[in-house]
Formats: C-alpha cells, sequence, structure tokens
C-alpha cells in the first residue's frame, strides 16, 4: 500500500473505538494493579468463538487497551490469565503450569461458559473439567461466547479504569 | 656485572636447574617441583624485564659464537617491555600447571619442555643481535614444540598439529633467517646497531622488510600464515595455549616492533599501509571465524589471530602517520598497540587457563555440550567472564582502554590541525576505523556466546551436569590473571605512560596520567579515567539497588522448576540455544566469506514419505585459507613427492648415477 | 560543578521523561490506528504494578537474572549522565567521548544478551543470538556516523560536536551532516529494537528480537528491563536531536538556561517520539536476513559521510 | 547572507545526487529507482540554479528549468508510463549481493575522489570539491548497468550515468552552452523513447525484458 494511500485510509477513518461505557466497580484485591493490567490468554480447548470474541476485545472498536489491559506473551509478564474453553487432556498440564509460572499477584478470569462450567462440551471424552477445577477463578463471564463487551467490562473491573 | 645481567643469568641457571629437576624427580613430586622453578624463573624475569623497561642497562656476554662475534643479551626498554608481558604469563601458566598431577601435562617431557620454552622466551626480547635472536627464537620454538607433542600418544590429532606447528614454524625461521641475512648482507654485521645503519629505501631494506613480515607475521599468527593457530592451539594442553597465545604470540610482535621501531624506521608509505592491510585482514577474518566456532579453544585460538591483526593494525597506522609527520597521533596508535598486547596477555591466558579449567572439569571443550558452569565453578565463571569482557572490549577492562586509544589515534590521524595529512591516510583511517568497529562487534557476539553458552543457562550434558571447581592453585592463577585484566583495564594512564617511554621520542607528549590512573593523550585532546567512570555508575547504581532491596523485603520472589516454554512440559535443555545456533545468523549473513557447507539428511518413516522419522543437519565452517590456499599447494607437493618417490627408489646405483651426471653437468658449467 | 549539576538534571529529567516518551509513542500510534489508547501515564503505572509483584524465576537461571537487568538499567543511566542532553557541559575525566558512550551502550547490549541465555528457553537463546548479530553489525554504522559528525568539530566529544553545531549551523544541512545523521538514525532504530528491524509490539515469539530476551523476566527483573530500554530510546533521541537542532541547550551554566535547557530538550525528544511513531505506522518489519543489507546500507552512507568529510570540506 | 551558504547549498545538492545514486543501488524495486531518478533530476536542476544565482548568470537558470522538465518529470514519467499496478511488482533481483553492492558504492567512491583530487586536483572552490561526486556518480551508474538484469533497470542505470556527467561539467565549468545541454537533453530523451519502444516491442515478442533471458536473441 502506498504512503498516500494509507495516509487518506488513516485520515479517513478517524476514530474507530466506541465511547466507553460507565466503568463498573474495581474487583477487590486489584487495587495492586493500579490500572495497568497485562494479559495472558489461553486457551484451554475451546472451540474458537471465545477466541474471537477476545480479539475483538482487543481491537480498535471495543478497545480494552485504553483501560490499561494488554496481552503479554509470556506468563512471566501477565498479571491476569484469561482462560476460554474447557479444559482438555493436552492442555491440562500446560495450564497448570502456565498458572505456576505467572508471578503473584495474579487474577484468573474464565471466558465462555466452556470455561465456566463445560459447557457443551462438558462430557466430551477429551475434557477433563472447567477450569475451576485447576485454579480458583476470580471472575466469570458467561456467555456462549460472550459479548466482547462483557469481555471488555471483567476486564475493567481489573484496570479499575 | 649488572643487575639485568645477574638476573639473565639467574634465568639460565633456573633453567637448567629445572631441566634437571624434571628429569630426576619423582613424578609426584615432578608437577610442584617445576611449577615452582617455572614461577621461579618467570619470577626472575618479571623484575629483570621491569627494571630494562624502566632504563636500566647492563646484560649478558656470552663469548661462545665463534665465528662469529660474541652473543650479547642486553634488553633495551621496548625489549623489557616484552620480557614483561612474557614472564607475566609465564607466572600465571606455571602456577595453573602446578595442580597437574598426571598424565601428558605431569610427564617428565612436558616438564623438561617448559622452562626451556620459558627461558627461551625470556631470551628473545634481550637478543641484541641477529645471531642470538635466532639461537633464542629456535630454543623457544623447540620448547613449544615437545610441549605441544607431550600429549601425542593419547590424541591422534596432537600429531597433525605438530606437523603443522613445526612445518609453519620452520617456515617462519626460515623467513626471518633470511630476512637477517638480507640486512647483514648490506651492512655488514650481525648486530642489531648494524643492521640499524641501512638505508631506508633501499632495495635490501624492502626485501628484508618482507620477509620479515612474512616471519614474524607467522608467529604473530598473521593472515595468511595462521593455518596451525586453530590446530595447534586447540591441542596443546591448556596451559601450554595459555603460554602460547599470551606469551609466545608477542614475540612474534615484538618481532614486527624490531623491524619497524628500531632496524627500519622511515621506511616508505607503502610499509605502513601493507601492515595496515595485513592487520586489517588478519583482525575480521580472524573474529568472524571466532564467532562461527563452537570449539571453546578454537574460538580462542582465532580470537588470538584478530587480536593481534589489530595490533599490527595500530603499528601500520603508526608508521603511515609518522611518514606524515603526524606524531603525535602516530605516537598514541603505537602506544595503542602496544597496551592491546599486553592487555591480550592478560585476558587471553586467562581465557585459555579458564577453558583448561572447564577442560579438567568436564573433559569437554564443544560449547554445546556444556552449559550451567556458573553455578558449579563460580570462581571459573567470575574470572573468564572478566577476561571476556576484556576481549570484548567493555569498558572497565584493560581491552577497552586499548581500542579506546586505537580509535582515538586513527580518527585524529587523518588530519592535524583542519588539514588532510594526505589522501591515502585519509581513505585508510576511515576504513581501519570501520574494520575495528566491525570486530569489535563480532568480539562482542563471540564472547557473550562463549560466556553464555558454557556458563549460563542450563547443562547441556551429563559432563557439564556434574562439573566441580577447580584445584585451589588453578583457581588462583585464574584469580590473579583476571585482577591483571582489570587493573590494567582500571589504572590505562600509569601503564600507558611507562608503555610510551618504551617505543616513544617523547613520551610524555604522546601520553599522561591524569586523576586516578586515567590516561590522556595530549597531543589528541582525548581523556578518560576509568576510576571515575567506576565511581559514576556506582553512584546511579545506588537508587536502583535501594529500590530493589527495598522491593524484595516487600515482594520476595519465588522459585518454580521450569523455565517458561511455552506450558509445555518438555521444555528440555536439549532445546536450547547451542553455540552453533547462536552463530547461525551470522554464518548466513557472512555466507559468501565463510562458505559453510551444510548437508541435510531427512529419514521417512517406513510407511509414508510424507512424514519425517528424524532430520540430520551438519554443518562445518572450515578455514577458507587453508582450503583455497593451503590445500592445493600441498597436494601439489603431494604429487611431485609421489614422482619424486619414482626418482629416488633406493637403489644404490640409481644414486650414483645421479652423483655421475651432477658431476658432468658441474664439469660442463665449469669449462664453459 | 555545573557540569555535575547538568548530569543531576539529566537523569532526574530523563528518567521521568523516558516512560513518558514509551506512553507518547504508543498514544500516537493507538490514535492512528483509530483506537482509544491507554493515555501517556500508561508506562508509568506499568512500571509501579511490575515493581510491586513477587517475581518468579526458574530453578536453572542464575544470578544473571538478578543482575543483568540492573547493569542495563545502570549503562542507559549512564548515557543519561554523560550525553549532551540539557547541556553541553562535560565531565573533566569522562567526557562524552565517543568511543566510550558506545562501550557503555554495549555494557546493557551485552547483559541483555545474557539475561536471554540465562534462563535456558529456546525462545531467550535465540532472541539474544539475533539481538547480538544486529548489534555486531550496526557497530560499524554507529561508530562511523558518529566519526562523520565528528570531523569538523576536530574531536570525538560529543558535548563539543553539538557546540559546534550550535555555533555554525550551516554544519547541519550539509551533505555530510545528512548522510551521517541518515546512518545514524537507522543504526539507532536497530539498536533500539524499534520498526523496521524489530516489532516493539509483536507477540509471536518467532518475529521477536527485544522482546524474545525477555520472556523470562518478571517483576522488577521486567521493569529494570523495560526503563533500561525505555531509557536508552529516549537518551539517544535526545541526542538524535541535538545534531539536528542544538538550539536551547545550555552551554553557559544560569538557572534560567538550565530552565529553557530542560524544556527544550523535552519538547524535542518527545516531538521526535512523535515522528517516530507516525513514522513507524508506515513500516512493515523487515525479515531477518534482510537486515544485515538494511545495515551495509546505512554503513554505506556513513562511510560516504566520513570520506565526504575528509575530501570534500 | 547567500555567500556562506552557498558552499553548503552546492553541497546539498551534491550530496542529493550521491545519495539518491547511493539508495538507486539499494532499493531493489524499479518503481523506487523511478522515483529517486526523478528526484535526482529535481537535486540536478537546483544544483544548476544555485551555481546560476551564484554567478548571477540568468541563462543557467533557463538550463535548470529545461533540466527540471526533461529530468525531473519527463523522464521518470516516460519510465514510469506503463501501467502502475504492474510496474509496482517489478523488484530487480541483481547479478552482485546488495551488500556488496552497497560496499562498492563506497569504495567507487573514495576511488573518483582519489582519482579527482590525484590527477586534476581538487581546487579551492567549493564546486571543485564537489566535482568527485559527479565521476563517482558516473561510475555508480556503470555499475547500475552491469549489476541490473532488466532492460528497464539498466536504462536507469544509464541515466544516472548522464547526469554523472551532467554534474561533472556543470560543477568544473561552471554550466555548459544553453544549446549544448539542450541537444544532449533531447539525446537522452531520444534513446529513451527508442529504447522504451524497443522494450516494449521485446516484451510483446517474450515476454519479459530480462537481459539474460535475451540469449535467445543471440542465437
Amino acid at each position: 500500500m502506498s504512503f498516500l494511500r494509507l495516509a487518506t485510509l488513516i485520515r479517513h477513518g478517524g476514530r474507530i473505538a466506541e465511547p466507553a461505557p460507565t466503568a463498573p466497580p474495581l474487583f477487590p484485591g486489584a487495587e495492586v494493579f493500579g490500572g495497568s493490567v497485562q494479559v495472558r490468554y489461553i486457551n484451554a480447548g475451546g472451540c474458537n468463538d471465545c477466541a474471537l470474541e477476545v480479539s475483538a476485545a482487543f481491537g480498535p472498536v471495543y478497545d480494552v487497551e485504553r483501560y490499561g489491559a494488554r496481552l503479554v506473551p509470556s506468563p512471566r509478564h501477565a498479571d491476569v490469565l484469561l482462560i476460554v474453553g474447557s479444559v482438555t487432556r493436552n492442555m491440562a498440564e500446560p495450564l497448570r503450569r502456565t498458572i505456576e509460572a505467572t508471578p503473584t499477584p495474579r487474577f484468573v478470569i474464565a471466558v465462555g461458559d466452556c470455561a465456566i462450567h463445560g459447557g457443551a462440551f462438558r462430557d466430551g471424552y477429551g475434557i477433563v473439567g472447567p477450569v475451576s477445577d485447576f485454579v480458583h477463578v476470580d471472575i466469570e463471564v458467561p456467555g456462549s461466547p460472550p459479548e466482547p463487551t462483557e469481555i471488555v467490562q471483567a476486564l475493567r473491573r481489573m484496570t479499575g479504569r | 656485572m649488572t643487575g639485568i645481567g645477574a638476573g639473565l643469568l639467574l634465568q639460565l641457571g633456573l633453567g637448567a636447574l629445572a631441566v634437571v629437576t624434571a628429569l630426576l624427580a619423582a613424578p609426584s613430586l615432578r608437577s610442584r617441583a617445576g611449577g615452582i622453578l617455572c614461577t621461579l624463573i618467570a619470577v626472575t624475569g618479571f623484575i629483570t624485564g621491569l627494571a630494562a623497561m624502566l632504563g636500566a642497562t647492563g646484560g649478558l656476554l656470552i663469548p661462545v659464537a665463534l665465528p662469529m662475534d660474541p652473543l650479547l643479551l642486553a634488553p633495551d626498554r621496548l625489549g623489557g617491555l616484552f620480557m614483561l608481558i612474557v614472564s607475566g604469563v609465564g607466572i600465571l601458566v606455571s602456577i595453573y600447571s602446578m595442580s597437574s598431577t598426571s598424565g601428558p601435562d605431569a610427564s617428565r617431557t612436558a616438564w623438561v619442555a617448559m622452562p626451556v620454552f620459558l627461558v627461551g622466551m625470556q631470551l628473545v626480547p634481550a637478543a641484541t643481535d641477529s645471531v642470538s635472536f635466532l639461537l633464542a627464537w629456535e630454543i623457544m620454538t623447540l620448547g613449544s614444540t615437545v610441549l605441544l607433542l607431550a600429549d601425542h600418544a593419547s590424541r591422534a590429532s596432537v600429531a597433525s598439529a605438530g606437523i603443522w606447528y613445526s612445518a609453519m614454524s620452520q617456515l617462519s625461521f626460515f623467513f626471518i633467517l633470511a630476512g637477517f641475512a638480507v640486512l647483514a648482507a648490506a651492512s655488514g654485521g650481525t648486530s642489531f646497531s648494524n643492521l640499524q645503519a641501512i638505508e631506508p629505501g633501499s632495495a635490501a631494506a624492502n626485501v628484508a622488510f618482507v620477509l620479515l613480515l612474512l616471519g614474524f607475521g607467522g608467529k604473530a599468527e598473521l593472515v595468511p600464515l595462521h593455518v596451525w593457530v586453530p590446530r595447534v592451539l586447540p591441542e596443546a594442553p591448556s596451559h601450554v595455549s595459555a603460554a602460547m597465545s599470551g606469551a609466545m604470540v608477542k614475540i612474534g610482535v615484538y618481532g614486527g616492533l624490531l623491524v619497524c621501531v628500531r632496524l627500519l624506521p622511515d621506511g616508505p608509505a607503502w610499509w605502513g599501509i601493507a601492515i595496515m592491510l595485513v592487520g586489517g585482514a588478519s583482525a575480521l577474518y580472524g573474529i568472524l571465524q571466532a564467532s562461527v566456532s563452537s570449539d571453546l579453544k578454537v574460538l580462542l585460538a582465532y580470537s588470538t589471530t584478530e587480536n593481534m591483526g589489530l595490533v599490527f593494525l595500530g603499528l601500520g597506522a603508526s608508521m603511515l602517520l609518522r611518514g606524515y609527520d603526524a606524531t603525535a597521533a602516530a605516537d598514541a596508535a603505537l602506544v595503542a598497540a602496544l597496551l592491546l598486547a599486553v592487555s591480550h596477555a592478560a585476558f587471553k591466558s586467562t581465557l585459555f587457563l579458564g577453558a583448561g579449567a572447564i577442560i579438567h572439569a568436564t573433559g569437554e571443550r564443544n560449547l554445546d555440550r556444556l552449559g550451567g558452569l556458573g553455578a558449579r565453578m563460580p570462581v571459573t565463571a567470575v574470572a573468564f567472564g572478566i577476561a571476556s569482557l576484556g576481549a570484548a572490549a567493555i569498558p572497565i577492562t584493560s581491552g577497552f582502554v586499548a581500542e579506546w586509544m586505537l580509535l582515538q589515534s586513527l580518527i585524529h590521524g587523518g588530519r592535524q590541525g583542519g588539514a588532510v595529512v594526505s589522501i591515502a591516510a585519509s581513505v585508510a583511517m576511515p576504513i581501519a576505523v570501520a574494520v575495528i568497529a566491525l570486530t569489535a562487534g563480532l568480539a562482542l557476539l563471540t564472547f557473550v556466546k562463549a560466556y553464555g553458552i558454557a556458563f549460563l543457562a542450563r547443562p547441556r550434558s551429563v559432563e557439564a551436569a556434574d562439573a566441580r571447581e577447580v584445584p585451589s592453585l588453578m583457581r588462583i592463577s585464574l584469580a590473579l590473571g583476571a585482577l591483571s585484566v582489570l587493573a590494567l583495564g582500571l589504572l590505562p594512564g600509569p601503564i600507558a605512560a611507562l608503555v610510551a617511554t618504551t617505543v616513544s621520542s617523547d613520551p610524555t607528549a604522546a601520553v599522561q596520567t591524569v586523576g586516578l590512573g586515567g590516561v590522556s593523550l595530549p597531543g589528541i585532546g582525548a581523556v578518560l579515567d576509568p576510576i571515575m567512570l567506576v565511581v559514576l555508575s556506582a553512584l546511579v547504581a545506588i537508587p536502583v539497588i535501594v529500590a530493589i532491596i527495598v522491593s524484595a523485603r516487600r515482594h520476595p520472589h519465588r522459585t518454580v522448576d521450569l523455565p517458561w516454554g511455552g506450558g509445555g512440559s518438555r521444555a528440555r535443555p536439549r532445546m536450547q540455544y547451542t553455540a552453533t545456533s547462536y552463530a547461525e545468523p551470522l554464518v548466513r549473513v557472512f555466507d559468501d566469506v565463510l562458505k559453510p557447507s551444510r548437508d541435510v539428511q531427512v529419514t521417512h518413516v517406513a510407511e509414508s514419505r510424507y512424514l519425517v522419522e528424524h532430520v540430520r543437519v551438519e554443518q562445518t565452517v572450515s578455514d577458507v585459507i587453508e582450503t583455497r590456499l593451503y590445500r592445493p599447494v600441498l597436494n601439489l607437493f603431494q604429487r611431485y613427492g609421489k614422482a619424486a618417490r619414482h626418482v629416488a627408489n633406493g637403489s644404490i646405483h640409481r644414486y650414483l648415477t645421479y652423483s655421475f651426471v651432477a658431476l658432468l653437468i658441474v664439469l660442463i658449467v665449469v669449462s664453459l | 560543578m555545573s557540569a555535575i549539576i547538568i548530569a543531576l538534571v539529566q537523569v532526574v529529567l530523563f528518567v521521568f521523561l523516558a516512560p513518558l516518551l514509551m506512553g507518547v509513542i504508543r498514544q500516537v500510534r493507538a490514535t492512528i490506528e483509530g483506537r482509544a489508547g491507554a493515555g501517556i501515564w500508561q508506562p508509568w503505572r506499568d512500571l509501579r504494578k511490575l515493581l510491586a509483584k513477587n517475581p518468579v524465576r526458574g530453578t536453572d537461571s542464575s544470578w544473571m537474572l538478578r543482575v543483568g537487568p540492573v547493569a542495563l538499567v545502570v549503562s542507559s543511566l549512564l548515557l543519561c549522565v554523560l550525553l549532551p542532553l540539557v547541556g553541553t557541559i562535560p565531565f573533566a575525566l569522562i567526557p562524552s567521548d565517543l568511543f566510550v558512550i558506545v562501550s557503555i551502550m554495549l555494557i546493557g547490549v551485552v547483559a541483555l544478551a545474557l539475561v536471554g541465555l540465562d534462563g535456558g528457553t529456546a525462545f531467550g537463546g535465540m532472541g539474544s543470538s539475533r539481538h547480538m548479530t544486529v548489534a555486531a553489525l550496526v557497530e560499524p554504522t554507529l561508530l562511523l556516523s558518529v566519526y562523520a559528525f565528528s570531523i569538523p568539530a576536530g574531536t570525538s566529544t560529543l558535548s563539543v560536536i553539538v557546540e559546534t553545531r550550535l555555533l555554525s549551523p550551516e554544519l547541519i544541512i550539509s551533505p555530510v551532516s545528512v548522510l551521517a545523521l541518515v546512518a545514524l538514525s537507522i543504526a539507532i532504530m536497530a539498536e533500539t529494537a524499534r520498526l523496521p528491524i524489530d516489532n516493539p509490539g509483536t507477540h509471536l515469539e518467532v518475529t521477536m528480537l527485544h522482546e524474545a530476551m525477555t520472556l523470562e523476566a518478571s517483576g522488577r527483573d521486567l521493569a529494570w528491563l523495560e526503563v533500561g530500554s525505555w531509557l536508552k530510546l529516549a537518551a539517544l533521541l535526545g541526542l538524535v536531536s541535538n545534531l539536528i537542532v542544538p538550539w536551547g541547550i545550555v552551554t553557559d551554566f544560569s538557572t534560567l538556561g538550565l530552565l529553557i535547557g530542560v524544556v527544550s530538550i523535552a519538547v524535542k525528544v518527545l516531538v521526535l517520539g512523535v515522528l517516530l511513531s507516525v513514522g513507524e505506522i508506515f513500516l512493515a518489519k523487515v525479515r531477518l536476513f534482510q537486515v544485515p543489507e538494511l545495515l551495509a546500507g546505512s554503513f554505506a552512507l556513513a562511510f560516504l559521510a566520513v570520506t565526504a568529510s575528509y575530501l570534500v570540506a | 547572507m547567500f555567500e556562506t551558504f552557498f558552499p553548503q547549498l552546492i553541497g546539498l545538492c551534491t550530496g542529493a545526487l550521491l545519495l539518491t545514486s547511493a539508495l538507486m543501488v539499494w532499493r531493489h524495486s524499479l518503481l523506487a529507482s523511478i522515483r529517486l531518478l526523478a528526484l535526482q533530476g529535481v537535486a540536478l536542476a537546483a544544483l544548476v540554479a544555485v551555481i546560476g544565482i551564484a554567478e548571477g548568470e540568468s541563462e543557467l537558470g533557463l538550463v535548470s528549468l529545461l533540466i527540471l522538465s526533461v529530468k525531473g518529470i519527463g523522464l521518470p514519467w516516460v519510465l514510469a508510463y506503463q501501467s502502475k499496478a504492474s510496474i509496482k511488482q517489478i523488484q530487480e533481483s541483481t547479478r552482485l549481493n546488495p551488500t556488496a553492492a552497497l560496499l562498492a558504492v563506497t569504495l567507487l567512491s573514495i576511488l573518483s575522489y582519489v582519482v579527482v583530487s590525484r590527477v586534476f586536483g581538487l581546487g579551492d572552490s567549493s564546486t571543485g570539491h564537489a566535482a568527485p561526486i559527479g565521476l563517482a556518480m558516473v561510475l555508480i551508474g556503470f555499475l547500475l548497468l552491469i549489476s541490473r538484469r532488466r532492460a528497464r533497470s539498466q536504462l536507469i542505470g544509464f541515466l544516472v550515468l548522464d547526469n554523472g556527467i551532467a554534474t561533472t561539467t556543470f560543477l568544473t565549468s561552471g554550466g555548459v552552452p544553453i544549446l549544448l545541454e539542450f541537444a544532449v537533453s533531447l539525446d537522452v530523451l531520444l534513446v529513451v523513447l527508442i529504447l522504451h519502444v524497443f522494450t516494449g516491442r521485446m516484451r510483446t515478442k517474450f515476454g519479459g525484458t530480462a537481459v539474460d533471458q535475451l540469449r535467445e536473441l543471440h542465437d
């Protein structure tokens, strides 16, 4: 794409982000983050629809980054683990290790019905159980899949912004 | 008899005593006794060299070189400096080698050769005439060859290294002999004061310059005469490699200085440019080979080529600049070259001794099989780390100050008072700076690789995992080496000022001491005080450290058993980057120069060729100069050798016929 | 004395300015992308939070994971002390000499590379290897470009170079200076892991250079690594801005001058940060094995600058 | 005021000429090369204008306008005439390793400096000092001619060479007679048009203009 076309696109694009809804209350214990939350996203075995919604939440329209949440490439950098999908047999151990590798204080958000209680895959042969079987879940975002706005609101409870 | 003479005599006496002791002593005591005597030799040499460098005169006359003039050993200031370098390395090596109790390192042969080698190296810079110079040179070569071959029974590669070493040493010796012969023929005497009288621009001077440069360049590991280095230095026992690389190579440098500064000063401009070219090529080629090498000792050996290249680059620049009367910059470049030689002696002998400690602890010198030694061998790790910083020219170590001075003299050398000195200099200086910069960058990568792969991360083999710290004498020697690297880096002012007295007619105009051991180059207007730099960094570090302490008290850390590897449970040590993979991007970047050979073998699963059972990747980077320059020549010789076998088949009749034909030819020629 | 005050002011200012610069860069990028952005103070919040966490360390990682980040910060802080940012009054015994500055920067480079290797992971080693390869290839450009600047000033001391440009501004638009500036900018982009050499916003391990080395660090270890990198970027941008627009820098010590110096360098660095951010929108990360080509190009420019300055002026 | 900045302006223009030549070796894309060529034409025109103002010759102003229209606008337009979409995708694959080519550029510039200073002497005027850049451009043009595979990229090399000749003449003699310059420019235009038609023909015949593939013509 040429320089000029890109410049024109940027000029016409303007602000894509939607106006911010009112802030939810701060999650108790998340004061320590002070408006900066690094998120490690884990797909423990979902069908990718929650994953799409999560990526929409971090996209320009919902723009959860404006509230101070950011995706990071390593759990060592993370404050919040954003887990989607019910935990499959092959992901159980990596999930445990990822939780182990995350420095405290940390919080866990389970996104989608599958992550919360197994959802449609609950009794599947490859499923070990919902996320709460492995780690204490701090915030649950129900829905199959949930709206990006709900994911945004859950993360805003962590950032407090 | 003067003090210098007494010192030299004492060395010879101690050397003889050490040889006798090595022959007679019981095997259990041999290393201790030999080591103590070698240390004494080196200490005597150190004191003698220091005295000579500070200006003491005098010498040792040996009236036994008939039919030529009697031999005179009387080191001047420059000779004293090199005696100091050699004996300093000698002390480290002797202390280190005391703790070897068995095997080839403690054999009778090795302990006979060791004092011979040390004394030979001490005597070369003390010689004042070409005969005693060559004599001492041969003693040194003999000692080092025997030391190298002490281990030949256990490893076949040592024998091959020995052949290369002897061949290249004799080639060097031949060139030096021829060079001195040309000079002696032109000047009518063998002593250096006679040789000095030769006309600088004459044909004899030019021929002798080229011959001597080839001879000394071979000893100083310059490209393309460096081929013995990657074979010999890795194969020799580590303390011998340390002595060879730290000390013996400096004798080659001394030879270069002897020619360019003392015997044939004021040569034509092309001499300086030629030396700069050879030096720059050696520096780049050496470090490039070092950076892609996975064998720790090969890496160190090639890095020696690099450092000697930089020394000769400085020497050449100084010659070029002196020709244009840019005296301040010329002096600074020469002092920088010497300082680099001194600091190289310190850091490279420590590095080789550190490699020896690693081999002692693990039996491995392949970096790809090391790792995690930092926790297991802390003293070695710290000493090796400091010496690596020196080799990578990082501040507050000796290597940094030397390269800093060299770069300063180069960037100020091309101009004098706002005017360009000459077109040649103004083209040569930027290229030299670029070469040094690239060399320094690659050296950084090389030593980050060497240190990081060997000492950090997780052990890549059982041997590395089971490594234990080396015996105390080895640790003392390593610590001494590391301390000398730091001392040279922290107090460059006095050291550089002292070094300047050996080569400069007006040393205070070239180098001065400022502040707490800082160095200043008045002719250039550059100042550096490493101690102030340390103080400054300590000051800025204090708030950070306070913050860490406060934070650590409030938020203690937690230890987990696995590094983060994507959550998988199989983040094994084998998945770490190795030395080979570390250098892989570089191999690709310099593909055209290094010409690596890659071999990928894919084995498919029997059922389907779409599934891979295993992949084997092999990549070797060979020495291009060896394969492209030496191999063809050697093959040619081999072919002639085969042809000669037919000619000389052992039949006495045939030999008699040859003699007869030769006689006839001579008679015919005479009668014509 | 005035040198010490200026150095102190520089350190304090840049410790404050560096996170702000990152905030501005990210905010500008977010705005251009059509986002709302986290605000220019977000890096401060990140830092505060990282210092309040309990770091996690692997059993195999050594003291390097603890010391390396501190070494990086100290090297970057030394850059802020020694570079001519607010004022050009150098220390008598350690002037802002080009080679010393580059070597101090290399301490940080080495520390970061060793931290990358220390964890014993595949990604850390990969990042470290790439980082060092780039650093090795950048060094000739870095030295030669400043060498070109140093020729009209007759010294390699950066503060004198900046002062010379202040006194004779026609030097700024000379071809030598323009060539050297382009080369220096590319070298600095490579050195500070910005586009097109490295993508600072990437979350994909295989494309990472800088980020891959920090994957193993957490809590305050990570905080120091981040601060060190930010400070380095800010200090180097400060140097470039003072080479382009030297006006406002303090040459004779006075309180008012100091104030002007502080304000002007802050404005210059932030404006350059905005330009950098806007420029990065139009760039894509080049392939790793095209980076040497880019660096060779910048080296050629720097080399032309040096020879031209020798032979033309 | 102008006197103090005159050497800097000359330097800036010649610097831009050298920079664009070096960048042409660097970049692979044909479109980028054509744009750089246009930029080079503009820089050359500016150089002539600066010399004209310094020497007070209005004739040179006219020459400058001519150069601007021919080299800055005309030739690049002709070269880029073909549909934009196809030209964008043309990536030159050179015969020379790009890194080596860039190092060659630096060495060629040094060589031209050394040659000019040794053979002609640099003189004292700032124009005399900048003259080596003209020679360097000629050499770089040759390098482009040698190292490029495509006929059109080689054409660009030829034009750089021509610009180099023009630069040298302007800097050493302070300008050539207007008619001569006019004739030269027309010449070049003619060559370009012919070659353009020629390459067009070749394209229709062989589907490409990579010179390596033109062996068929020979056989």
